[in-house]
C-alpha cells in the first residue's frame, strides 16, 4: 500500500521509526502527500538553497506562496510561476486551467490582486497525434479560466519538440500588486486560534494528484485519470474578492490556498512554519459529496478553496465576507501548542502525526548527479544558397511562427492597463494610482539547456533580462520553474544541479534574486526524458510609462543599431 | 434514422452550471426544486438505417470525440 | 455626467468602464447587482465580463438580478443604458434589445482589435463621431455573433437603429471584417427609443493613448455631452 | 421525479458548434452523418409526484429561464 502511495521503502521505515507504529489509511495518505516529491521538495531543496535570494528590493523571498519584490509609492509585486504538467497531459483543458487557478491563488492568498498573467508551454512534435489535441486543450483551458476570472493573459511561450511527446509542460506564472506594508504570509500564530475554511466546496477531485505528479507515465497512464481536478474560475473570482475584502480588515492572521493534496498541505505547512500543532475536525468541512471519509477530505484536491486562522472574535464579521459572495466559511480546527498534526472526525481520531517531520522537516535528499558531458562540436553548417528562401522556412517554423493564434484566445487587455500586448519581447501592464509599469516576460532555449545547463541556465535568465530592458524596464527579480526528468537518474540529476549554478550566477551577475519558483521532475516517459527544461519568469520596474520601448520600426528612413558583438 | 446522444458530467465532477441553475429557479419562485444537472445534447443525422450498426457507430463517436471520457459519460438513443 | 455601473458577480470590467468615463470628464459609480434601487444616473452602464460565470447562458442569471427590474423602469423613463459585451448580453436577455448573442462563428474567444463603421449619429452615445466614420476598438468575446430573426433584422435597419458594423480599415464591411459572423456585421444595436445601446466591442479599452488608442473615448464624451 | 429538459436552437438559427461536430466525425473516418446540431440537457430533480403539474411547471421554468425563445425551443420529458 505504501508503493501504492508513492512512498519508497525507505520513506515507509522512517515513518515506522518515526511514529513508531504502524499507520492508519488517513496517515498513509497524509504522509504520501507531504513527502512526494511535488510538495517536500525532496530532491531539489538541497540545490535550491544555493540559488541567491535577497537583495534591497526583496520583501519576501523563497519559502511563501509567492515572491515579494518592493516597486515603490507603497506597493509591491508578487509573483510566481508554476507547473501543472501531468495533469495537462491526461485533461488538457482542465489541467491548465486549474494550473492557472492554482497560480493566480498563489498570488492572491498573499493580499496581492493579480494583474497579469503568463503561461509557458512545451508540447510534442507538431505531427504527433496528440499534440493538436492538447494545443487546442491547452490554450482554450488557459483562456477559459484568466478570460472568466478577468486577470489579462499577456504573455508566454510555445515551444515544439519531439522530447516533449510523452510529456507536455504547462507553467503558468501570476502578477499581482499589493500594498507593500500589508502582505499576508502563511505561518500560523497563536495557540488556540480558530482555523478557517473558505471556498468551494470538497469533492473528490483529484485525490493523488500530488502523488501522480512524482511518478512517471507509463503504458497504465491512461488509468491513472479517474479523479481530475474541475477548475471554476467564477468561484474563483468571488474567492478573490471575498478574501481582498476580508484582508481589508484586521480579521486573517494568516492564509495559504488549498493547492495541490488540498487540506493536508495547507494546514501542515501553516502549522509546521509557526512552529505550532494543528487539530482538525473534519466534520466541519463543507462537502458537496455524501459519505466522505478523513482519507478523501484530507487529501482531495477540490478547485477555489484557502485555509486561514483567523483573528478570534472576527467569526461573524468574516462569515459575513464569504456568505455575500456565496461561498463556504466553516471553522474546521484550531491552532495547538503540541506540534503535532491531528485529524479527528465526530470524535474519533484519524491520524496523530509530528507536524515538523511532515513539513519543513521532511525527508531530504542529496541524489547522486555526474556531471553533464560535454557538448558534441556543432561541426560544418552548409553555407545557405537563397537567403529569401531559408528566411521564410525559418520564420515559418513551429518554434519562430507567430503565436498570434494563441494570444488572440486570451483576453489581454482586460482591467484596461495593458500598454505593450502579446507579440513583443515583454508585456507592459499599467501600475494604477502611480506612473509606473511593470515588464513581464518568460522564456528558456531547453535546447541550450540540454547542450550545456550551466550555460543554458544562465541564458533563460540573461535572455529574460535582455527582454525587459528592451521595453525600457529594470529587472527587479526573477522567479523559475525547473521542468526536468527523473532525480534518480545521476545524469538527470546531474543537468538539475548544473541548470541551478548557471542560474545562480546569472542571477547574481545582473542582481535579479529568485524570489519564488517550482520544481517539476520525473518528466520522463518510459526512460526518455524531457529536455531540461528551467523556464524562467522575470519583472521589471517601468519608472516613468510615457518611457516604453517597443519593437515596430516607427518610421522610414530610420537609422538599424546593432549592439553587442 | 437520427441518434440522440446525451454526454453529462460524471457523478462526482464539479457541475457548477447545474447548481447555479438551481438557485437561480429558487430565487424566481420555483418550490420543490432538488438537484439540477446541465449535459450536452447532439443530434446526428445517419444514412445508416439498421439501427444495432447505427447504435454501434455512435457510441464510437461518443468515445472519440462527443465525450471527454475522462470526466463525462454519454448515452446513446435512436430515434425513428 | 454621473454614471452607475452595475456589477455582477463575475464582471471583469467594471473599473476599465469608469476609467473610461473619468477620462471623458465624468463621474461613475459602483452598484451591486442585489440593489433594488439605483441612485440618481444619467448614464446606467452594464459592463464586461462573466456575469454568474455565464451559467446556462451568457448574460442569462444577470438579467434576472434583483437590480434589473429599476434598469428597466429608468430605461422607459428615458435614462441612456449602455450595455457592453456581457451587458449587451443581459440587454438581450432581459428584452431590453431585440436578437441574441450567439457563440462565435470561429468557436474560439477572440481578442483583437477590430475596425468599426458608425452607421447612426441620431443617439446621445455617437453623437459625437461622424456618420461612417471608422473606429478602431478591441473585441474579447467568446460569444459575440448577433443573430436576430428577418424581421427584427429589417426593423432595426429601416429604424436606423444599427449603431456599428464591423469593416475593414477602409469602412468596408467585409466578411473577413467580421470577427464573430454576427449577421449584417452588426456590432452594436439601439432600441426604439435611442437611448439603450448594446454593443459586444470594447470602447472602454482604447480610450487612453497608453492604451494604444483613443478610438473609444468619442462615445464617452458623446454622453458627457449629451447630458451636459 | 426527474425532468429530463432538451434545449436546442429553432431552426433558422445557424450552428457552428454543430457543424464543427460533424465536420470533425468526417476527419475521424465516421461515414454517413449528416446534420449535427448540439443542444443542451438539463436534468432537474422535482419534489412534486403529480406529473402534470410537474411538466407544467417545468415548462414555466423553461419560459422563464432555462430557454431564451428567441433562438431556442425546448421539449420536457419526465422520468420516473
Ligand atoms: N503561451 C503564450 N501566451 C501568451 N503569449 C505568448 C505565448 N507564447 C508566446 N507568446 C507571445 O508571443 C510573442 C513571441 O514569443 P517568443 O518568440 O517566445 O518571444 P521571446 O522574444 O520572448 O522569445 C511574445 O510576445 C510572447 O509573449
Amino acid at each position: 500500500m505504501a508503493v501504492e502511495h508513492g512512498l519508497k521503502p525507505e520513506e515507509y521505515e522512517k515513518i515506522l521509526s518515526l511514529i513508531g507504529r504502524v499507520p492508519t489509511l488517513t496517515e498513509l495518505g497524509i504522509f504520501s502527500a507531504m513527502w512526494n516529491e511535488h510538495c517536500s521538495y525532496k530532491s531539489s531543496k538541497i540545490h535550491l538553497k544555493t540559488l541567491p535570494t535577497k537583495g534591497p528590493q526583496v520583501i519576501c523571498g523563497p519559502g511563501e506562496n509567492a515572491g515579494v519584490v518592493d516597486i515603490g509609492d507603497g506597493l509591491a509585486v508578487v509573483f510566481k510561476m508554476e507547473s501543472h504538467n501531468h495533469p495537462s497531459f491526461i485533461e488538457p483543458y482542465q489541467g491548465a486551467a486549474t494550473g492557472v487557478g492554482g497560480i493566480l491563488r498563489d498570488v492572491f492568498t498573499m493580499g496581492a490582486r493579480p494583474i497579469a498573467a503568463l503561461n509557458a508551454l512545451r508540447f510534442g512534435a507538431p505531427d504527433h497525434p496528440r499534440t493538436r489535441h492538447l494545443v487546442a486543450g491547452v490554450v482554450e483551458g488557459i483562456g477559459g479560466y484568466g478570460n472568466a476570472f478577468g486577470v489579462p493573459t499577456v504573455g508566454g511561450e510555445v515551444n515544439f519538440h519531439p522530447r516533449y511527446n510523452g510529456n507536455i509542460l504547462v507553467n503558468a506564472m501570476a502578477v499581482g500588486i499589493a500594498p507593500a506594508d500589508r502582505i499576508f504570509y502563511s505561518a500560523a500564530s497563536g495557540v488556540g486560534n480558530p482555523i478557517v475554511y473558505l471556498g468551494s466546496k470538497t469533492g473528490r477531485d483529484g485525490i493523488h494528484g500530488a502523488s501522480m505528479a512524482s511518478q512517471e507515465f507509463d503504458d497504465a497512464t491512461e488509468e491513472k485519470r479517474p479523479t481530475v481536478q474541475v477548475g471554476d474560475p467564477f468561484s474563483e473570482k468571488l474567492l478573490l474578492e471575498a478574501c481582498l475584502e476580508l484582508m481589508a480588515t484586521d480579521a486573517v492572521i494568516a492564509i495559504q490556498d488549498m493547492g495541490a493534496a488540498g487540506l493536508t498541505c495547507s494546514a501542515v505547512e501553516m502549522g509546521a512554519k509557526g512552529n505550532l500543532g494543528v487539530r482538525l475536525d473534519l466534520e466541519h468541512v463543507p462537502c458537496r459529496e455524501t459519505g466522505m471519509t478523513p482519507y478523501e477530505m484530507m487529501l482531495s484536491e477540490s478547485q477555489e478553496r484557502m485555509l486561514m486562522v483567523l483573528r478570534p472574535g472576527r467569526e461573524e464579521v468574516a462569515e459575513a465576507i464569504f456568505r455575500k459572495y456565496g461561498l463556504d466559511f466553516a471553522v474546521v480546527g484550531h491552532t495547538t501548542d503540541d506540534k503535532r498534526f491531528r485529524i479527528c472526525m465526530n470524535g474519533a481520531e484519524y491520524a496523530d502525526l509530528p507536524i515538523k517531520e511532515l513539513g519543513d522537516e521532511a525527508p531530504e535528499y542529496d541524489r547522486p548527479w555526474t556531471a553533464p558531458a560535454a557538448p558534441a562540436p556543432l561541426g560544418e553548417v552548409a553555407p545557405v544558397r537563397d537567403l529569401g528562401e531559408t528566411l521564410l522556412t525559418l520564420i515559418g517554423s513551429p518554434d519562430l511562427c507567430s503565436r498570434r493564434w494563441v494570444w488572440e484566445q486570451y483576453d489581454h487587455l482586460v482591467q484596461g492597463n495593458t500598454l505593450v500586448r502579446p507579440g513583443g519581447d515583454a508585456a507592459v501592464v499599467r501600475i494604477e494610482g502611480t506612473r509606473k509599469a511593470l515588464g513581464v516576460t518568460c522564456d528558456v532555449t531547453p535546447r541550450y539547456v540540454e547542450a550545456d545547463p550551466r550555460i543554458g541556465g544562465a541564458q533563460a535568465v540573461a535572455e529574460t533580462f535582455r527582454n525587459l530592458c528592451a521595453v525600457g524596464a529594470k529587472p527587479l527579480a526573477i522567479t523559475d520553474n525547473l521542468n526536468f526528468g527523473n532525480p534518480e537518474r545521476p545524469e538527470i540529476m546531474g543537468q538539475f544541479v548544473a541548470a541551478i549554478r548557471g542560474i545562480g550566477e546569472a542571477c547574481s551577475a545582473l542582481d535579479t534574486p529568485v524570489v519564488s519558483g517550482n520544481v517539476s521532475l520525473y518528466n520522463e516517459t518510459q526512460g526518455r526524458a524531457i529536455l531540461p527544461t528551467p523556464a524562467i519568469g522575470a519583472v521589471g520596474l517601468i519608472a516613468d510609462c510615457d518611457r516604453i520601448a517597443t519593437v515596430p520600426f516607427k518610421a522610414a528612413g530610420a537609422a538599424i543599431v546593432l549592439i553587442g558583438a | 434514422m437520427k441518434a440522440r446522444v446525451h454526454i453529462t458530467l460524471k457523478t462526482g465532477v464539479l457541475d457548477p452550471q447545474g447548481k447555479a441553475i438551481g438557485k437561480a429557479l429558487g430565487t424566481l419562485g420555483f418550490e420543490g426544486v432538488g438537484e439540477v444537472r446541465q449535459g450536452k445534447l447532439i443530434e446526428i443525422e445517419l444514412a445508416e438505417t439498421d439501427p444495432a450498426r447505427a447504435e454501434a457507430s455512435v457510441r464510437d463517436m461518443c468515445e472519440k470525440l462527443l465525450a471527454n471520457t475522462v470526466i463525462e459519460k454519454y448515452d446513446v438513443e435512436l430515434v425513428g | 455626467m454621473k454614471a452607475v455601473v452595475v456589477v455582477f458577480p463575475g464582471t471583469n470590467r467594471e473599473r476599465d468602464v469608469a476609467a473610461a468615463i473619468v477620462r471623458a470628464g465624468g463621474k461613475a459609480e459602483f452598484v451591486w447587482h442585489d440593489e433594488t434601487a439605483l441612485p440618481r444616473a444619467d448614464l446606467i452602464v452594464l459592463p464586461g465580463g462573466f456575469a454568474h460565470g455565464d451559467y446556462l447562458r451568457c448574460g442569462a442569471m444577470a438579467a434576472r438580478s434583483a437590480v434589473i427590474p429599476e434598469v428597466i423602469r429608468r430605461a422607459g423613463a428615458g435614462v441612456p443604458v449602455l450595455g457592453i459585451c456581457n451587458g449587451f448580453q443581459v440587454l438581450t436577455e432581459t428584452g431590453l434589445l431585440p436578437g441574441a448573442l450567439l457563440r462565435n462563428a470561429g468557436l474560439k474567444f477572440i481578442c483583437r482589435d477590430v475596425h468599426l463603421r458608425v452607421e447612426t449619429v441620431r443617439s446621445g452615445f455617437t453623437q459625437a463621431y461622424a456618420q461612417g466614420q471608422v473606429l478602431r476598438v478591441p473585441v474579447a468575446h467568446h460569444d459575440g455573433n448577433y443573430f436576430a430573426d428577418a424581421d427584427t433584422i429589417a426593423r432595426l435597419k429601416d429604424e436606423d437603429r444599427v449603431a456599428f458594423r464591423y469593416c475593414d480599415a477602409d469602412g468596408a464591411i467585409t466578411a473577413a471584417a467580421n470577427p464573430n459572423g454576427s449577421l449584417e456585421n452588426i456590432a452594436g444595436i439601439l432600441n426604439e427609443r435611442r437611448n439603450v445601446l448594446g454593443m459586444m466591442p470594447h470602447p472602454e479599452n482604447l480610450t487612453d493613448p497608453a492604451q494604444g488608442g483613443t478610438d473609444g473615448l468619442g462615445l464617452f464624451r458623446s454622453l458627457v455631452e449629451t447630458v451636459a
